[in-house]
């Protein structure tokens, strides 16, 4: 049973454009704001959008989207992929089936480069540079301190991590590096317990690979007593790490701008219409102070 | 008979169960060509003397020589492969596969492509004809036979196993005459081919009938092995039970036929028209104060539909149902205890005990089922009520504590006559009430019957042992396919005989058709 | 006597064990020739064919777990131990070891875990339930120890054929009308047939479903229950090292988060497909169209525009009506 | 399925005091003291107690454990239950998070906070009774049921917050929702009070009550209860029910410790420790008998757990192994082959030395 006839999506002319978005799905802060925001942009570039999200990050439910996609010969495929590998297969049918395949955020590491039209996305390795470049100013004469990380293994994790590495001073003494699986909550536990084992040795700062973590270790450190004393940096940059760090709970929010949809569709947009575009979009992210934080938080959109 | 070696020699056999001495250096000799029946009143030890001898539990003291071997089981599977068959007494077979694959469980013919089960089936069906179920197909769901078929086919199972020593732990407990000649002639046979038979059962006549060699036991402990010829009735009940026969067997001689039904009664329960598709063509049945209605016939023929569409276990879908001058509708069990019904199954392990709870919760859950989830019964009351029923019906061991899993099958059934009787009912329905029953609590169970008949209760009383019913009932009930054939009051004109005949006699199919297109 | 004569006038029946996996079968059915009309994608031979090839790992899985599931027991463990050979293999592949090496390898891995689930189940009277969770968390952690990074297969492997694009059948100038097969979906099907004469055609088999019938039972009727159980949970551990390999080799890489909450996908098969989670009833091709109807859900909830937040709802909500629909059909069958 | 009838005779404890604490029981406490001695080597200070006057209570170690321990109790005194009736319930840890979602969007839309409470935990009530209807009234299998609302209640918390982390923590007037996960009363966890409050008298409801003894029963042999006249449908929908509602209060301890919703992690995976607290704490996954101290002590042992793997410092890697290794040592000690070992050899060298007798 051959059934191409009936195809809603075909290619034509100046029929409306359809897009297939491979993505993570609503996950809460930066990423429900990054996914809407792609969403709007396309919409408004007079794309058709259709979206597919994952369940428990898994990056099987992505790889069926993506065929399916390809399947469906939509136009051009978004991909916002949960690994950064194991998408050569799916790349090369897109590619057969000449659809082209645009990254946002997370890049993915493939054989052939051609495979893939761009990527656009912040770069997490930065946001990584920048809590270290931060901690390395404050503390001159060296300090003691905690990381907590988003769950093992994931490239998000590891690219922060990374970009901490790389510039981080050889007098800054990391205590322990736990994990507190991006939740608010357990970030509250784990620093509660962090902070009692490492009471003797003054911790002094708290880097959060994220906001949500951010937030709950400054409650931590609030109900320890030690607000002020414990300076805690956290990357997103979502309002309510905002608020907290006017409110002098956080000290430092790095930015990993999820609002770059129209950067993309336009991309996009350039790419189908033939204009050559850039292989590699860095978007820009901000890094905040209280003070800049204070000028932004009222348009802050999430 | 035989002066040969044993071939199953257990000496000395202990078992302990938390809190009970179950078996106390008991001694047991199987010979080749012998049925040897194991004796002993409820809770005596011989299902646990058959367990420890095919290795489900494990002794504490003792030694089980076979063939001459010192052998200690590990489980039922490698006493199979020693030989020994075993039917256990409680219907151990999967009812969620067919007849046929139960009967052949782990001995499935095998072709080149694995399991042939066309040929499997075929000697399912062999195995089945030996037990008398030519007409059952070996593809019927297990759950859709009766008890009574499952332990036929539980016994069809163990002809499969080319054994040496064949177990039969209480297999007539739930059939009728005929399935019981039929199984003795099954019994004969195996015996004349060599092979020991062991034989639990707590009819005596069956006993007299079957055995050459018999053991006593009696509280877990060794009384005697004798052969059976020379064991008077009356001294074996004294050996058993440790009570006088003379004592036992005064019960219902006729006295009850003398008080034929006062037509102008109104009925406590009457139904009319009253059945189920698949199960009872629809029937009538007036129920009366202090009168038992007893249901007569076979296997099958639907006298357990009977007591449960009184019951509300299942949901009538014709006629009426009135209760006390009233008109009512019971579509639950639940709702037939409000109106002072209950029933007491005959599928005991399924539908009656609750093998986790304790003998004393058992025993209340009927009267808190009726008084509702948030008015428990004071501990006070409840003690009250389990002391009074265990007792009266001498459950054993008498401690409300145990779990009831853990009780003798025949103090089980005690524990559940005790649940229904602690909901006080008005209509008491009773199926199989003394199977697998002993026959010292036998007497005790049918007196109680009687005496509560006699307070003003009323009763069905359905039991596949035809004398037991003429003996006790006011009126009999004959069913016949799935028919009420006939409704007998019960005077001198009525005997077992009589009743039998009446169900040979009557012919259903025609009329079984005829209302089935209705 | 009376009930064998009526079914057999009654001719052809369905068996009533076999109603819930016909359902599922049927529903299946309309479920793509929905989808074909409101989107017109779904009977393509490119979806067939990518419906196969992604879900080869997920028809294994529900292959392996339908025999737990079938004792009424239950393997938590399988999408740990997709993670944890992947991962074993992966590096193993890198440091150079032949590919059949590795197959081994990663299989042998899969027999450890199921044979301490055995153990545990079996000899400590653990409840499968509690003993494959714990397995689970033990493969995910050592998954993890061992590495927690993305790790891709070097390049000129003998692996990745095996899960790689395959053979094309029917080679058409657009690719979504192309009927491709890869290794990976045959080996799904032997296993699937492998499986199949396994509970059907072999005492081990019935032993299992005597099992789940009940279990003192099977013991009281002399059945190897003992060695059965570790045969299931060897089994179903097995069967998740080759969905690894399939999986692994399809995506030329591994990574220790793999297969998080893919046991629960796996039991939604078997369950869809007609098997009764409390053991007894159940069929291995029942569970290979409830693989199918769970894979197919994903695609229609996100091609209905279901907005990103009630996919989870939407999606719970579909099983749900199958279930009941089943449910339905069953009793009405019954009647 | 029963358990092969072999073991059944070995199960029973003899004596009275065996039956009132169950070996179950024993060990999960040698498990719970070992644990806190392997902490204490560590971290010398583990037990020490401190008085933290900026929170009003107690503070240490020990004290943060069982303020987490408090949403462990809530669901796995649910769980057992539901496991009582040979049912389970995996939908507790997205209840949770529905619970808290609903919680924490109404206090950022204004809502009361004494409403906000109320209505949440009312959501979470509505959802286990939906459980609980499925399963009595349709009859579908728990399992399946429970998972399908699992899936769905996760996207309910997404759908409530618009996929958001509701954060409501800024919200002036949330304090007794603040105190609840927060506070301390006496000095000790206002919550891990308030839990055991609620798990007294979910034990006083089981036991002056016939409803703890029906729903064994239900969970035992659920035709013979009906036999018996008991509702075996009423008894299931009540075990859900309950279960969601204890489920809102774990999820409104779980959101109100931080004032904020995390609609993915919140509650994610606890239904597993919950079963694993119910099977730790000696109820049966079959069904029957329950122990609601004992769960509640397999829900402080989790809790335990879960603060060892933070006091030893284990890379977050090797945490779910370290899980796996301490969940799997609690649970051997508990088979009865291990603790009747010693009972099995003697009486295996009774039997050989009366074998070599008769021989
Ligand atoms: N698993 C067990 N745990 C504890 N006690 C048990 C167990 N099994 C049997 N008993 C006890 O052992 C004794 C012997 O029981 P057994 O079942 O052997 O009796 P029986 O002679 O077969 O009786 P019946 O005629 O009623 O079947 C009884 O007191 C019973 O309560
Ligand atoms: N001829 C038959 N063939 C197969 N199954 C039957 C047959 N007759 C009855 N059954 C089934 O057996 C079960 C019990 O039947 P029924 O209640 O009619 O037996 P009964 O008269 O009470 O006899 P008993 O109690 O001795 O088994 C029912 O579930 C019924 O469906
Ligand atoms: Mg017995
Ligand atoms: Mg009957």
């Amino acid at each position: 049973a051959c059934g191409s006839s009936g195809s809603s999506s075909s290619k034509g002319g100046d029929k409306q454009k359809t897009i297939g978005f491979v993505a993570v799905g609503p996950e809460g802060g930066f990423r429900t704001a990054n996914e809407n925001d792609l969403k709007k942009a396309f919409k408004n570039a007079g794309f058709n959008m259709i979206y597919s999200p994952t369940q428990n990050n898994d990056q099987q439910k992505q790889i069926q989207a993506f065929n399916k996609f390809v399947n469906d010969e939509v136009d051009a495929i978004v991909l916002s992929s949960t690994e950064d590998s194991g998408w050569d297969e799916s790349l090369k049918k897109a590619k057969e089936a000449e659809i082209p395949v645009f990254l946002v955020d997370r890049n993915v590491q493939t054989k052939d480069e051609s495979l893939v039209a761009s990527h656009i996305g912040p770069s997490n390795e930065w946001a990584g540079q920048q809590a270290a470049e931060f901690v390395n100013k404050n503390f001159p004469d060296g300090a003691n301190g905690l990381i907590l990380e988003g769950p093992a293994g994931l490239s998000v994790v590891k690219d922060r991590q990374k970009g901490w590495d790389s510039k981080i001073g050889g007098n800054i003494k990391v205590l322990e590096s736990q994990s507190a699986n991006w939740s608010t909550d357990e970030a509250k536990t784990v620093t509660a317990g962090l902070l009692d084992k490492y009471k003797s040795q003054n911790v002094q700062f708290i880097f959060s690979q994220n906001d949500e973590m951010g937030l709950g270790a400054a409650q931590a450190v609030d109900a320890a007593g030690l607000k002020g004393k414990v300076k805690i940096i956290t990357i997103d940059g979502t309002k309510p790490a905002l608020k907290a760090l006017i409110d002098g709970d956080l000290s430092l929010v790095i930015e990993y701008n999820p609002l770059f949809g129209e950067t993309t569709a336009k991309t996009v947009k350039d790419y189908l219409d033939g204009k050559k575009v850039k292989k590699n979009i860095v978007i820009d992210s901000k890094v905040f102070t209280a003070d800049e934080a204070k000028k932004v938080i009222d348009s802050r959109a999430y | 008979m035989t002066k040969e070696a044993p071939l199953v020699s257990m000496k000395g056999i202990s078992i302990e169960f938390p809190g009970v001495k179950a078996l106390d250096n008991v001694d047991l000799r199987l010979f080749p060509g012998e049925v040897h029946a194991l004796m002993g009143e409820n809770g005596a030890g011989k299902s646990t003397m058959i367990k420890a001898l095919t290795g489900v539990y494990k002794i504490n003291a003792g030694t089980i020589t076979v063939n001459g071997q010192n052998r200690i089981f590990n489980g039922t599977a490698d006493a199979q492969n020693a030989g020994i068959a075993t039917v256990y007494q409680e219907v151990n077979l999967c009812t969620n596969l067919s007849v046929g694959e139960n009967v052949m469980l782990g001995h499935e013919v095998r072709g080149h492509l694995g399991i042939n089960w066309r040929k499997t089936h075929e000697a399912a069906k062999g195995f089945l004809a030996q037990m008398g179920l030519t007409d059952l197909d070996p593809h019927t769901p297990l759950n859709e036979i009766s008890i009574a078929m499952q332990q036929l086919v539980a016994i069809a199972r163990a002809m499969v196993i080319d054994a040496k020593v064949l177990i039969l732990d209480e297999p007539t407990s739930s059939l009728d005459a005929n399935e019981v000649q039929d199984l003795f002639r099954i019994m004969r046979k195996v015996r004349d081919r060599g092979i020991a038979i062991l034989f639990v059962s707590h009819f005596l006549d069956q006993v007299y009938e079957i055995a050459d060699r018999m053991t006593i036991l009696r509280n877990g402990k060794f009384v005697e092995e004798t052969m059976v010829k020379d064991m008077p009735r009356d001294v074996l009940i004294t050996k058993m039970i440790g009570k006088n026969a003379d004592e036992l067997s005064l019960i219902g001689t006729k006295s009850r036929k003398e008080t034929p039904q006062a037509a102008t009664d109104r009925p406590l329960a009457s139904v009319r028209g009253f059945g189920r598709k698949g199960s009872i063509y629809p029937f009538d049945m007036d129920l009366f104060k202090g009168k038992i209605m007893g249901l007569a016939g076979l296997l099958g023929s639907g006298r357990t539909e009977i007591g449960r569409l009184l019951f509300g276990a299942d949901k009538p879908d014709k006629g009426t149902y009135t209760f006390d001058g009233k008109k009512i509708s019971i579509d639950s069990p639940a709702n037939a205890l409000k109106n002072k019904i209950a029933y007491s199954t005959e599928n005991r392990r399924d539908e009656g005990i609750i093998g986790d709870l304790t003998v004393r919760e058992n025993i209340i859950l009927a009267l808190q089922a009726t008084r509702g989830m948030f008015r428990p019964i004071p501990r006070k009351e409840a003690d009250r009520i389990v002391d009074k029923y265990i007792k009266e019906l001498n459950v054993r061991p008498a401690d409300p504590d145990r779990l009831i899993k853990n009780l003798s099958g025949g103090n089980q059934q005690k524990v559940l006559l005790a649940r229904w009787l602690a909901t006080d009912p008005e209509l008491l329905i009773l199926d199989e009430p003394t199977r697998g029953i002993d026959i010292g609590a036998k007497a005790e169970i049918q007196q109680t019957v009687l005496d509560l008949a006699a307070q003003g209760m009323s009763v069905v009383f359905i039991s596949s042992e035809l004398d037991e019913v003429v003996r006790l009932s006011d009126q009999i009930t004959v069913l016949k396919d799935r028919h009420k054939i006939d409704l007998m009051d019960n005077d001198d004109t009525v005997s077992q005989q009589t009743i039998v005949e009446d169900i040979a006699n009557t012919s259903v199919s025609g009329q079984s058709q005829g209302k089935e297109e209705r | 006597m009376m009930k064998k004569s009526a079914s057999r006038q009654a001719g052809f029946r369905l068996s009533p064990r076999a109603i819930p996996t016909v359902a599922a079968v049927v529903i299946f059915l309309l479920m793509l020739i929905m989808g074909q009309v409101l989107f017109g994608t779904y009977i393509r031979l490119g979806f067939m064919s990518s419906l196969f090839m992604d879900h080869a790992y997920l028809v294994i899985l529900a292959v392996a777990m339908t025999f737990p599931i079938l004792t009424g027991g239950i393997d938590l463990s399988v999408g740990a131990i997709v993670a944890i050979t992947g991962v074993v293999g992966v590096k193993l592949m890198i440091a150079g070891v032949p590919a059949g090496l590795v197959i081994v390898i990663m299989i042998a891995i899969g027999a450890v875990f199921g044979l301490l689930a055995g153990v545990l189940i079996e000899e400590f009277n653990m409840q499968p339930f509690i003993a494959t969770l714990s397995t689970m968390f033990l493969a995910r952690g050592i998954a993890s120890i061992i590495s927690t990074d993305s790790l891709n297969m070097p390049q000129n492997n003998n692996f990745s054929w095996i899960g790689g694009e395959g053979l094309k059948i029917i080679d058409n100038p657009k690719i979504s009308n192309d009927l491709s097969l890869n290794f990976g979906v045959i080996v799904a099907l032997v296993v699937v047939a492998v499986s199949y004469v396994i509970l059907h055609k072999t005492r081990t088999g019935r032993t299992i479903y005597a099992i789940g019938g009940s279990r003192s039972s099977a013991e009281l009727m002399g059945l190897p229950v003992k060695r059965t159980q570790y045969v299931i949970y060897l089994t179903s551990a097995v069967l998740a090292s080759i969905a690894s390999i399939v999986y692994v080799a399809g995506i030329g890489s591994a990574k220790n988060t793999m297969g998080v909450g893919w046991e629960l996908d796996a039991v939604a098969a078997v369950v869809i497909g007609g098997t009764l989670i409390t053991g007894g009833y159940g069929y291995v091709l029942g569970s290979v169209i409830g693989a199918l109807v769970r894979s197919i859900i994903d695609p229609l909830t996100s091609d209905f525009g279901v907005p990103a937040e009630a996919v989870t709802i939407v999606v719970g909500l579909m099983i749900l009506v199958f279930v009941i629909l089943q449910r339905l059909v069953t009793f009405v069958r019954k009647e | 399925m029963s358990k092969p009838a072999k073991q059944q005779s070995e199960d029973e404890g003899p004596s009275f005091l065996r039956r009132i604490f169950g070996n179950q029981l024993i060990w999960s406490v040698v498990a719970f003291l070992a644990l806190i001695v392997v902490c204490t080597l560590v971290d010398h200070s583990f037990l020490s107690l401190s008085y933290n006057p900026r929170t009003g209570g107690l503070a240490g170690p020990l004290i943060t454990m069982i303020q987490e321990s408090a949403r462990y109790l809530m669901i796995a005194t649910g769980m057992t239950l539901v496991i009582s009736t040979s049912g389970i319930d995996l939908s507790v840890g997205s209840l949770m998070a529905v619970a808290g979602a609903a919680a924490m969007q109404m206090l950022i839309n204004g809502v009361n906070v004494w409403m906000a409470i109320l209505i949440s935990l009312a959501v979470g009530l509505v959802l286990g009774c939906i459980n609980g209807a499925l399963v009595s009234i349709l009859g579908l299998q728990p399992f399946i049921t429970t998972l399908i609302m699992m899936l769905a209640g996760r996207g309910l918390a997404k759908v409530i917050t618009n996929g958001q982390n509701a954060d409501a923590s800024g919200v002036a007037g949330s304090g007794p929702l603040r105190w609840m996960a927060n506070g301390f009363i006496l000095g000790i966890p206002a919550n891990f009070v308030i839990a055991v409050i609620i798990v007294c008298l979910v034990g006083l409801l089981m036991r002056k009550t016939a409803a703890g003894m029906m729903i064994e029963s239900v969970g035992i042999n659920q035709e013979a209860s009906r036999m018996t006249g008991i509702k075996p449908r009423r008894i299931l929908f009540l075990v859900y029910a309950i279960s969601g509602l204890l489920a809102a209060v774990a999820g409104l301890f779980a959101t109100a410790s931080v004032m904020r919703v995390d609609v993915v992690k919140t509650g994610q995976d606890l239904e597993m420790y919950a079963i694993l607290a119910v099977v730790i704490g000696g109820t049966s996954l079959l069904g029957g008998k329950f122990s609601l101290l004992g769960s509640a002590f397999g829900a402080v042992i989790i809790a335990m757990i879960r603060k060892t793997i933070i006091t030893l410092g284990i890379d977050s890697a090797a945490t779910p192994a370290f899980f796996a290794v301490v969940v799997i040592i609690i649970c051997v000690m508990q088979a009865p082959k291990v603790h009747n070992a010693v009972a099995e050899f003697k009486r295996r060298r009774a039997m050989r030395q009366s074998a070599e007798v008769v021989a």
